[in-house]
């Protein structure tokens, strides 16, 4: 038995039975504007939207009929004339709904043909660094639109021009990266056909949950992985904070943990800049390195075994206690990180000088 | 951009439920057009976003957001005009101003369009030039009506 | 923090993220919500979408700004004024909930004196805001309930932050606003475990879940638990510790993953302050600003590399797990921590993971001790969760205050000028930000494709004060405060008021944070970030280029 | 333009009761000339194009040139309807209805008719078929069949005096109403009266009126849609410019039946004398307290404001009207929910056009007994029909329902201009119809008309003679349709953009065997799969031509032949070279040089330049008549234009 208040659509897809949509989308509210999803309904004069009509009880739905069958068609086949369906060249290929569509309900070869094909040759918007949006492949399904807003609460984007021309617009039909946007990519997430799409996509060959390292929210994600690399992050759906949202940062901020910039060993300073690791770590007999001190601002970093760096660090704290020293901690690490690094600043260092940077 | 003008008219519609079409309209009685600041600042009025301003902008046939010319040169497209041969009006009025329809001249002194109906069908064909009716166009009187009014507002051409 | 914990007993988000979009009314102070908290900024629009009223007070037009029926464009620093005026209409229309106030609080008369002793007028002449709309918010917020507050830096980076938390949370008390779904007093932590690292009790004066240091039994308990003496004073707050390194008084620092150098007010003093210092370590996964200084860095493996929890703004403890191995031979923070305590040749450092620190910490929290790495497997617990049965808390405050009397506690607060007002020489009030599209300095400049959405800062200038300098928009111009100086491009834009110029900490080019004020705020030692007063130049010479320094390893 | 016309004899004057509005028409009627005579100057929007402002001028200074402008009133009323014939003039007090009328003739008129008492004769309008002369209004054909209800004070009231409407029992209804009646009472009346909405749809107005009653919520709105958008039809101008006070009385007793306190007109932009009018009504109903609050001292309160359109047919859709009101895009919504229920701001809300309006007040006044004892059985009361195409008597007609087809082309239009033959009639504008010769005899009505492929619609009414291409007509239609579909939906976004397509193809010849098949499949998901009223109703031009003239489309597809000479494709133009008498006439007169030949050298058409344009047959003297227009040989048919 289907929940009181479901829409056709959700009840038949519940009960295994596929009704085809394309401007549907189960995140934000029904628009009912693709009209693939046409239902029959007994005792209504006019096929109705699967996703916008409520069930009721005792209503009687075909989902199938030729009627229907004919009337999907053809709208399908207008989609089609519509779209640069050079499938062969589209990232989306294999995942884009407009193929699936296809493939289940078919078109009519001759009458296909006579349709005129219409689909646009606008520039292809490549300005946002993270998505690109090809405007010739938008089947005006407005589900970037809908998320924009009710997902995003931004609305960089709407529905501009009318009749054939109507298209996703920012304001002034300005790039991407010159609106409102804020690149949450959000919208292409949804987009079921290759009008928003990914600027270096790959596939992931395994996922792992876990939490978003930027703000306080602390969203759940996923981060795809390949290799040893992040090669994506998507939202978690079952995650209470976000519900499966993410925003720019959590979203596509994950190349820093790959970056060539990120320290690998440890470093330490030296007077000599062909000084030997394995000479300055040489300790004299009250534990501190011989190169002791260092002067600020003249030595260069060297690299050195973390044996090295451990040891010199546990010989260098151990020469100041109490009052002496200080422990500055980090909000960005966890909170077993936070703990041990406290517990160690009372216990080893035996002060309480331990802070981090909370500021609020 | 005048903008001392524009928060004048924004003024008169303050606390006003729903106004951005009669804002619009009256920005554009204003300043001819809709120029993009101009836009702008009336979503920042009415606490909406820049996109929907401009949605709303490009659905209606009325709103320009280009400059226009100093005069407007409509030609209705009604039934009753077409079949009294409104096609060929409209297709002298390009030819006479050397542009298409929904263009502007370079020097901004005609803009064509085409209109779905005036509902002036008794008198069709008809051609408005600046808020004048001129009814039972025939092609002939087109080219008068344009290349006249031409050569009066601008004697070097 | 200190503010909350003053008038509730806790320092945290009384409520959750989830509750704000079924509140029906929001009060957003100080925080620029969509920008630096996108997923809660959602929640406010969902919120709004679903009717409810929303009051932005930001000296900004920021986007919120859009949604809000209310928006209060106060002076920078001038919350309290606006505050207390708010609270004043509420007490002269009598909107306040009488009977919360009597059995939930303490205090009130002399608070409710307070508020009396300073009229409209005077708070519209503080803050510029009319009094009209004052009152237009009072009402607001103090008829439609629930009614949420949330806020963010905006309050708290003033030398009277605390202060200013102790105001809002003054009004939420006033009105009823709290422990109850939907209500509350909700600060937004900018870092991702920011509540982790102080729950964790990394801090001066607690040790885990706010077991005050000072308490005896508290310390009696810890050494016995850790096996050692400890220390029975309070220590130095971060800003404390620079002061003291400064003078010579602390000679060694152990600093991990912060930079200070870079998002500290008054950077010129906290360098000075480092080289002042014969010890620096620094763990960190970038060569930071700050590690440049340090005398061995510490090389640490980030958030994909691990295993752990985060504890997040609204308290829920989630696990984060090991994705990738270390990059190169980084390594995880807590086993550098671990290596260099048992080559210390301390005891207690023996742990093989992360879970038996997670159990060793919650034996000793009693907020954290009915939360495991199991139950939370699928999805976080809200603290407080005393025992292994107990489901979490998603709204605080329901029965009792965390005070000794149960009961919350009104305080009288007062409105005080920023530590540094305008003069004849530093005419502008600069406040600072973030920007939506980076992450403090170094993080998102390391992912591909977010300088490219905000390549370089752009200091913001009002249309007028940029026509009386002569300034155009992108031109290169000078910023001075009394402690140094920067130059960025301008952008003129009536985002912000005239009068005031903004600028974004996100850009390791443009060291915003010379000119900010040191200026403390007495009892959070929070410097005043967000107020200082600086002067504009133009400036014709160089144009900034991200190549002015680069990040990185250095080698360039 | 003045915003407000001051009312000299009525200034300060508030109604505040049925008392006092008794008394102020008493005054009123009581303040008329008595010689009776007046001039009335149709000022409608087609006589004022025609010149009719100068011509009232003229009378103005003529009349003060002989100092009687006491005597006589030089009055401007409102649209008569016979739009071709403009500018027209009423002479009373015996009602001569001069035609064509021109600022020359003015001191003509004063001195024969107004000083003298004679007619002037050449004026006068002649009955084509008789020869007679006709005096008066009701004596020309084209009146004569007509039962003007709604139209009834248009040409008879000044549209800007109050004055004027009060004197013809204007706010009678209002009074009855609000002293006499109940809201259910009223709603009975109108449900009882069998009015149907003449927007279109034809919805009963009086159920409209209840759901909106019954349904719950503080606020109601009461909206006249005045976005009269089908191409070729102008009844609802032609009301708002000549009678607004019908309109407006029409929108307060709809409020008080409703319970709604605020009212909106809304108007396309394309009328600004509709609007200038509308507003000076609704200042001076303000003015004398008949709008505002506590109205004659009932408790009701009423307002009207007006929103102008900003050109999108679309928005003539009750939903996308609403959006628009709301400061949106006119994108049409799926109903349910409808207006009634949750309109305007999400309150309940009644859309009437404005010829359903101003039936309002004519049916209180009179019962509904009255009303529905007017048109047939099914359908009730009139209907007005603008009247347009290759039609004789262009302009607007107001027939009872069930008046025939016939009746209204032959008996009010005066058949087919120019002696040629009647073709088709359409309907409903792009929403309708083409109805074919052999259905002439089908009496109007909401049924009868949908049964034959076509709506009533607004009351477009296109008549086509035998130079009318119905494909090119289909063909017009859809480009309006694609053109003017909000795009929403896929069916109608693009598939009226296929139709149009598969139709031009066709009118420039390059039509194939199955296109009509094609077309009707389109049309098909069209009807069925658009979302509104709009989409579901564009298809009809074309399934109307297909299903009456579909041999000419066939025509059109298989023999590259356009029977009415009108596809440029499929028609060329030749010189008989036996009767050109090498004139110079159309060589001139070519725009595109594309005639060869010289003084003394038999001219002849350069296929290769040729744009079809006509103008050479137009010129060649009849006498000659050496230009003909040929189809069907698809020899040098270009794809220049189109």
């Amino acid at each position: 038995m289907a929940d009181e208040g479901a829409t056709v659509l959700t009840a038949a897809q519940d009960a295994g039975i596929y009704i085809p949509a394309l401007c549907h989308c189960p995140d934000v509210s029904s628009q009912g504007v693709c009209r693939l999803c046409l239902v029959r309904i007994e005792g209504r004069r006019r096929p109705e939207p699967a996703c916008r009509t409520i069930i009721e009880e005792g209503m009687v739905v075909f989902t199938d009929d030729p009627e229907i069958e004919r009337l999907r068609r053809v709208i399908l086949e207008l989609i089609l004339s519509d779209h640069d369906f050079n499938c062969l060249l589209c990232p989306k290929s294999g995942q884009c709904r407009l193929q699936e569509l296809v493939n289940r309900i078919g078109f009519d070869e001759h009458r296909f043909s006579r349709l005129e094909h219409t689909a646009k040759d606008l520039p292809i918007d490549t300005s946002n660094p993270f998505f690109d949006f090809n405007p010739n492949k938008c089947v005006q399904c407005t589900i970037c639109v809908r998320t924009c807003h009710e997902i995003a609460g931004i609305d960089a984007i709407d529905m501009a021009y009318r009749s054939d021309n109507l298209r996703v617009s920012t304001f002034a039909n300005k790039p991407l990266k010159d609106s409102v946007c804020v690149s949450c990519g959000e919208c292409m997430e949804r987009c079921p056909v290759g009008a928003l799409i990914p600027k270096k996509f790959k596939h992931p060959t395994r996922e792992v949950k876990t939490t978003c390292p930027y703000c306080g929210v602390g969203c759940g994600l996923y981060l795809g992985i390949r290799g040893n690399t992040i090669v994506r992050a998507r939202g978690d759906d079952e995650s209470p904070v976000n519900h499966g949202g993410l925003c720019v940062r959590g979203r596509f901020g994950y190349d820093f943990v790959n970056s060539p910039d990120r320290l690998s060993l440890p470093l330490m300073r030296a007077y000599d800049e062909y000084a030997q690791p394995s000479s300055v770590v040489e300790m004299n007999e009250e534990g501190r390195p011989i190169t002791l001190p260092l002067v600020k601002r003249e030595g260069k970093f060297v690299e050195i075994t973390w044996d090295q760096a451990i040891r010199y660090v546990a010989s260098s704290l151990a020469h100041y206690k109490g009052d002496e020293i200080a422990a500055i901690s980090s909000a960005r690490c966890t909170n077993e990180e936070n703990y041990l690094f406290q517990k160690f600043t009372r216990v080893a260092l035996e002060t309480n000088n331990i802070d981090h940077c909370a500021r609020l | 951009m005048d903008i001392e003008r524009l928060n004048k008219i924004l003024a008169v519609f303050e606390g006003e439920q729903g106004g951005l079409i009669s804002i619009l309209q009256r920005v554009q009685e204003e300043f001819g057009y809709l120029p993009e600041v101009a836009l702008y600042s009336i979503a920042n009025f009415l606490k909406l976003s820049p996109s929907q301003v401009f949605s709303v902008a490009t659905f209606y046939d009325h709103f320009y957001l280009t400059r226009r010319g100093d005069h407007l040169v409509s030609v209705c497209q009604g039934t009753a005009c077409h079949v009294l041969g409104a096609r060929d009006i409209l297709e002298t009025a390009e030819k006479c101003l050397g542009i298409k329809t929904g263009q502007t001249t370079p020097d901004y002194k005609y803009s064509l369009k085409r209109v779905a109906c005036l509902g002036s069908c008794a008198l069709a064909p008809v051609v408005i030039l600046d808020d004048q009716v001129h009814s039972r166009m025939t092609v002939r009187k087109v080219k008068k009506l344009l290349t006249e009014d031409l050569d009066r507002t601008d004697p070097q051409t | 923090m200190a503010g909350l914990a003053a008038s509730f007993g806790s320092g945290a988000m009384t409520n959750s993220i989830n509750e704000i979009s079924e509140a029906a009314c929001i009060f957003a102070i100080g925080t620029n919500t969509t920008a630096n908290h996108p997923i809660i900024g959602r929640q406010v629009t969902r919120a709004v979408q679903k009717g409810a009223r929303l009051i932005v007070a930001d000296p900004r037009r920021i986007p919120l700004c859009r949604l809000a029926d209310i928006w209060l464009r106060l002076r920078p620093g001038t919350d309290i004024a606006l505050i207390n005026g708010i609270m004043r209409v509420i007490i002269e229309e009598n909107l306040m909930d009488t009977a919360f106030i009597e059995e939930r609080c303490e205090d009130y008369e002399a608070f409710e004196a307070s508020i009396m002793e300073h009229d409209l007028a005077a708070a519209e002449k503080i803050t510029g805001v009319s009094a009209q709309d004052i009152v237009r918010a009072a009402r607001m917020y103090g008829s439609i309930a629930p009614a949420t507050i949330l806020y963010t830096l905006g309050i708290t980076e003033h030398s009277h932050g605390t202060d200013n938390v102790r105001a809002l949370a003054n009004l939420a008390l006033l009105t009823g606003n709290i422990g109850r779904p939907s209500t509350g007093v909700n600060p937004l932590r900018g870092q991702n475990n920011v509540q982790g690292a102080c729950d964790m009790g990394a801090l001066p004066n607690v040790y885990t879940g706010y077991q005050e240091v000072e308490n005896e039994e508290v310390r009696i308990k810890f050494e016995r638990a850790w096996n050692c003496k400890l220390s029975p004073s309070n220590g130095l707050k971060m800003t404390e510790m620079f002061d003291a390194a400064h003078e010579g008084r602390i000679k060694a620092l152990y600093l991990k993953g912060e930079d200070p150098v870079v998002t500290d007010a008054d950077t010129t003093f906290i360098e000075k302050a480092i080289s002042h210092l014969e010890l620096f370590i620094v763990q960190d996964i970038f060569l930071t600003e700050t590690a440049r200084l340090a005398d061995v860095v510490l090389p640490a493996a980030s958030f994909a590399e691990k295993d752990g929890t985060f504890t997040n703004t609204e308290r829920r403890v989630q696990r984060i797990r090991k994705a990738i191995e270390p990059r190169g031979n980084s390594r995880p923070d807590w086993m550098i921590i671990c290596d260099i305590a048992r080559s210390m040749g301390v005891e207690g450092f023996d742990f093989d993971n992360t879970q038996e620190i997670f159990e060793e910490m919650r034996v000793l929290t009693p907020s954290y001790s009915g939360i495991n790495y199991e139950r939370i497997e699928k999805s976080g617990i809200q603290w407080p969760c005393p025992d292994n049965e107990h489901p979490g808390t998603p709204y605080l405050y329901s029965e009792r205050f965390n005070t000794s009397s149960g009961r919350a506690k009104f305080a009288p607060v007062s409105y005080r000028p920023s530590a540094e007002t305008t003069s004849h020489e530093y005419p502008f009030i600069l406040i600072t930000r973030r920007s939506a599209f980076h992450y403090h300095a170094v993080m998102t400049h390391k992912a591909e494709g977010f300088d490219e959405l905000r390549k370089e800062e752009r200091i913001e200038i009002h249309p007028t004060d940029a026509a009386t300098l002569e300034i155009q928009d992108g031109e290169v111009i000078k910023v001075s405060s009394r402690r140094g100086s920067v130059k960025a491009k301008a952008n003129i834009t009536e985002v912000v008021p005239a009068g005031v110029v903004c600028m974004t900490f996100n850009f390791a080019e443009t060291r915003t944070n010379i000119l900010t004020n040191r200026a403390l705020d007495p009892v959070a030692k929070t410097p005043e970030f967000k107020v200082c007063a600086v002067k504009i130049e133009r400036e014709e010479s160089a144009y900034i280029t991200k190549d002015y320094i680069r990040w990185g390893t250095g080698k360039s | 333009m003045k915003k407000s016309i001051s009312i000299p004899s009525i200034k300060n004057y508030r109604i505040d009761s049925v008392e006092s509005l008794r008394r102020l028409r008493e005054i009123l009627v009581a303040g008329e000339q008595t010689t009776g005579k007046f001039v009335n100057v149709c000022c409608g929007s087609g006589c004022i194009s025609s010149g009719s402002e100068h011509v009232r001028e003229a009378f103005v200074s003529g009349i003060k040139g002989h100092e009687l402008e006491d005597e006589i009133k030089v009055k401007k009323t409102g649209c008569h309807g016979f739009c071709e014939r403009g500018p027209i003039v009423v002479v009373g007090p015996k009602n001569i209805f001069y035609q064509h009328v021109t600022k020359e003739d003015v001191p003509e008129i004063i001195s024969e008719t107004l000083l003298e008492d004679r007619v002037v004769e050449r004026l006068l309008y002649e009955d084509p078929v008789t020869g007679q002369k006709c005096l008066h209004e009701n004596d020309i054909p084209f009146y004569r069949k007509q039962k003007r209800i709604v139209l009834k004070n248009c040409g008879l009231i000044d549209p800007t005096s109050i004055e004027d409407y009060i004197k013809v029992d204007g706010f009678q209804a209002l009074a009855k109403i609000l002293s006499h009646m109940t809201p259910e009472e009223v709603i009975g009346e109108i449900k009882l009266s069998g009015l149907r909405g003449r927007g279109g749809a034809g919805f009963p107005t009086g159920i409209k009126w209840e759901t909106a009653r019954n349904a719950s919520g503080e606020e109601k709105y009461i909206i006249c849609n005045g976005d009269e958008g089908d191409p070729g039809a102008f009844m609802d101008r032609s009301v708002m410019e000549g009678d607004p006070y019908s309109v407006i009385e029409g929108m307060m007793i709809a409020g008080y039946a409703v319970g709604a306190s605020q009212g909106i007109i809304y108007v396309r932009a394309e009328y600004p004398l509709a609007v200038h009018h509308l507003s000076t009504a609704i200042a001076q109903v303000t003015d004398l307290g008949l709008l505002g609050r506590n109205i004659m001292e009932s408790g009701f309160d009423f307002e009207i404001k007006i929103v102008k359109g900003a050109g999108a047919f679309v928005c003539g859709e009750e939903t996308a009207l609403i959006a628009s009101i709301e400061g949106k895009s006119g994108r049409p919504k799926p109903k349910p929910p409808f207006p009634a229920i949750q309109g305007l701001w999400g309150k309940p809300t009644v859309i009437n056009n404005v010829e359903t309006m101003a039936n309002v007040s004519r049916i209180i006044l009179n019962g509904h007994e009255w009303y529905s004892g007017i048109g047939t059985p099914t359908d009730k009361g009139t209907k007005i029909f603008s009247l347009v195409g290759k039609v004789r008597n262009v302009g607007l007609v107001e027939v009872e329902m069930g008046t025939t087809l016939r009746e209204i082309i032959f008996d009010i239009g005066g058949g087919i201009q120019g002696g040629k033959r009647f073709k088709a009639v359409q309907t409903g504008g792009p929403s309708g119809g083409c109805i074919p010769e052999e259905l002439l005899d089908l009496p109007v009505g909401y049924e009868s008309l949908a049964k034959a492929g076509s709506i009533m619609g607004s009351g477009g009414m296109l008549v086509m003679d035998e130079d009318t291409c119905v494909v090119n007509i289909a063909r017009y239609f859809l480009d309006f349709a694609r053109n003017e579909s909000c795009g929403q939906c896929t069916p109608c976004r693009l598939g009226t953009k296929q139709m149009f397509k598969i139709l031009q193809d066709i009118t420039r010849g390059k039509g194939r065997p199955g296109d009509i098949e094609i077309l009707l499949e389109l049309s098909d998901a069209v009807k069925h799969g658009s979302i509104c009223g709009l989409g579901m109703t564009v298809p009809n031009p074309v399934l109307s031509t297909i299903r009456y003239f579909r041999k000419e489309y066939e025509e059109h597809i298989l023999e590259g032949r356009c029977r009415a000479l009108v596809c440029r494709s499929l028609i060329f133009y030749r010189i008989k070279d036996y009767r050109c008498k090498a004139c110079l006439k159309c060589l001139q007169a070519c725009p595109v040089d594309a005639i060869i030949g010289a003084k003394w050298q038999v001219h002849e058409i350069d296929q290769s330049k040729c744009i079809k344009c006509g103008t050479c047959m137009q010129v060649c003297p009849p006498r000659f008549s050496a230009v003909e227009c040929v189809t069907g040989l698809i020899e040098g048919s270009g794809d220049k234009s189109e």
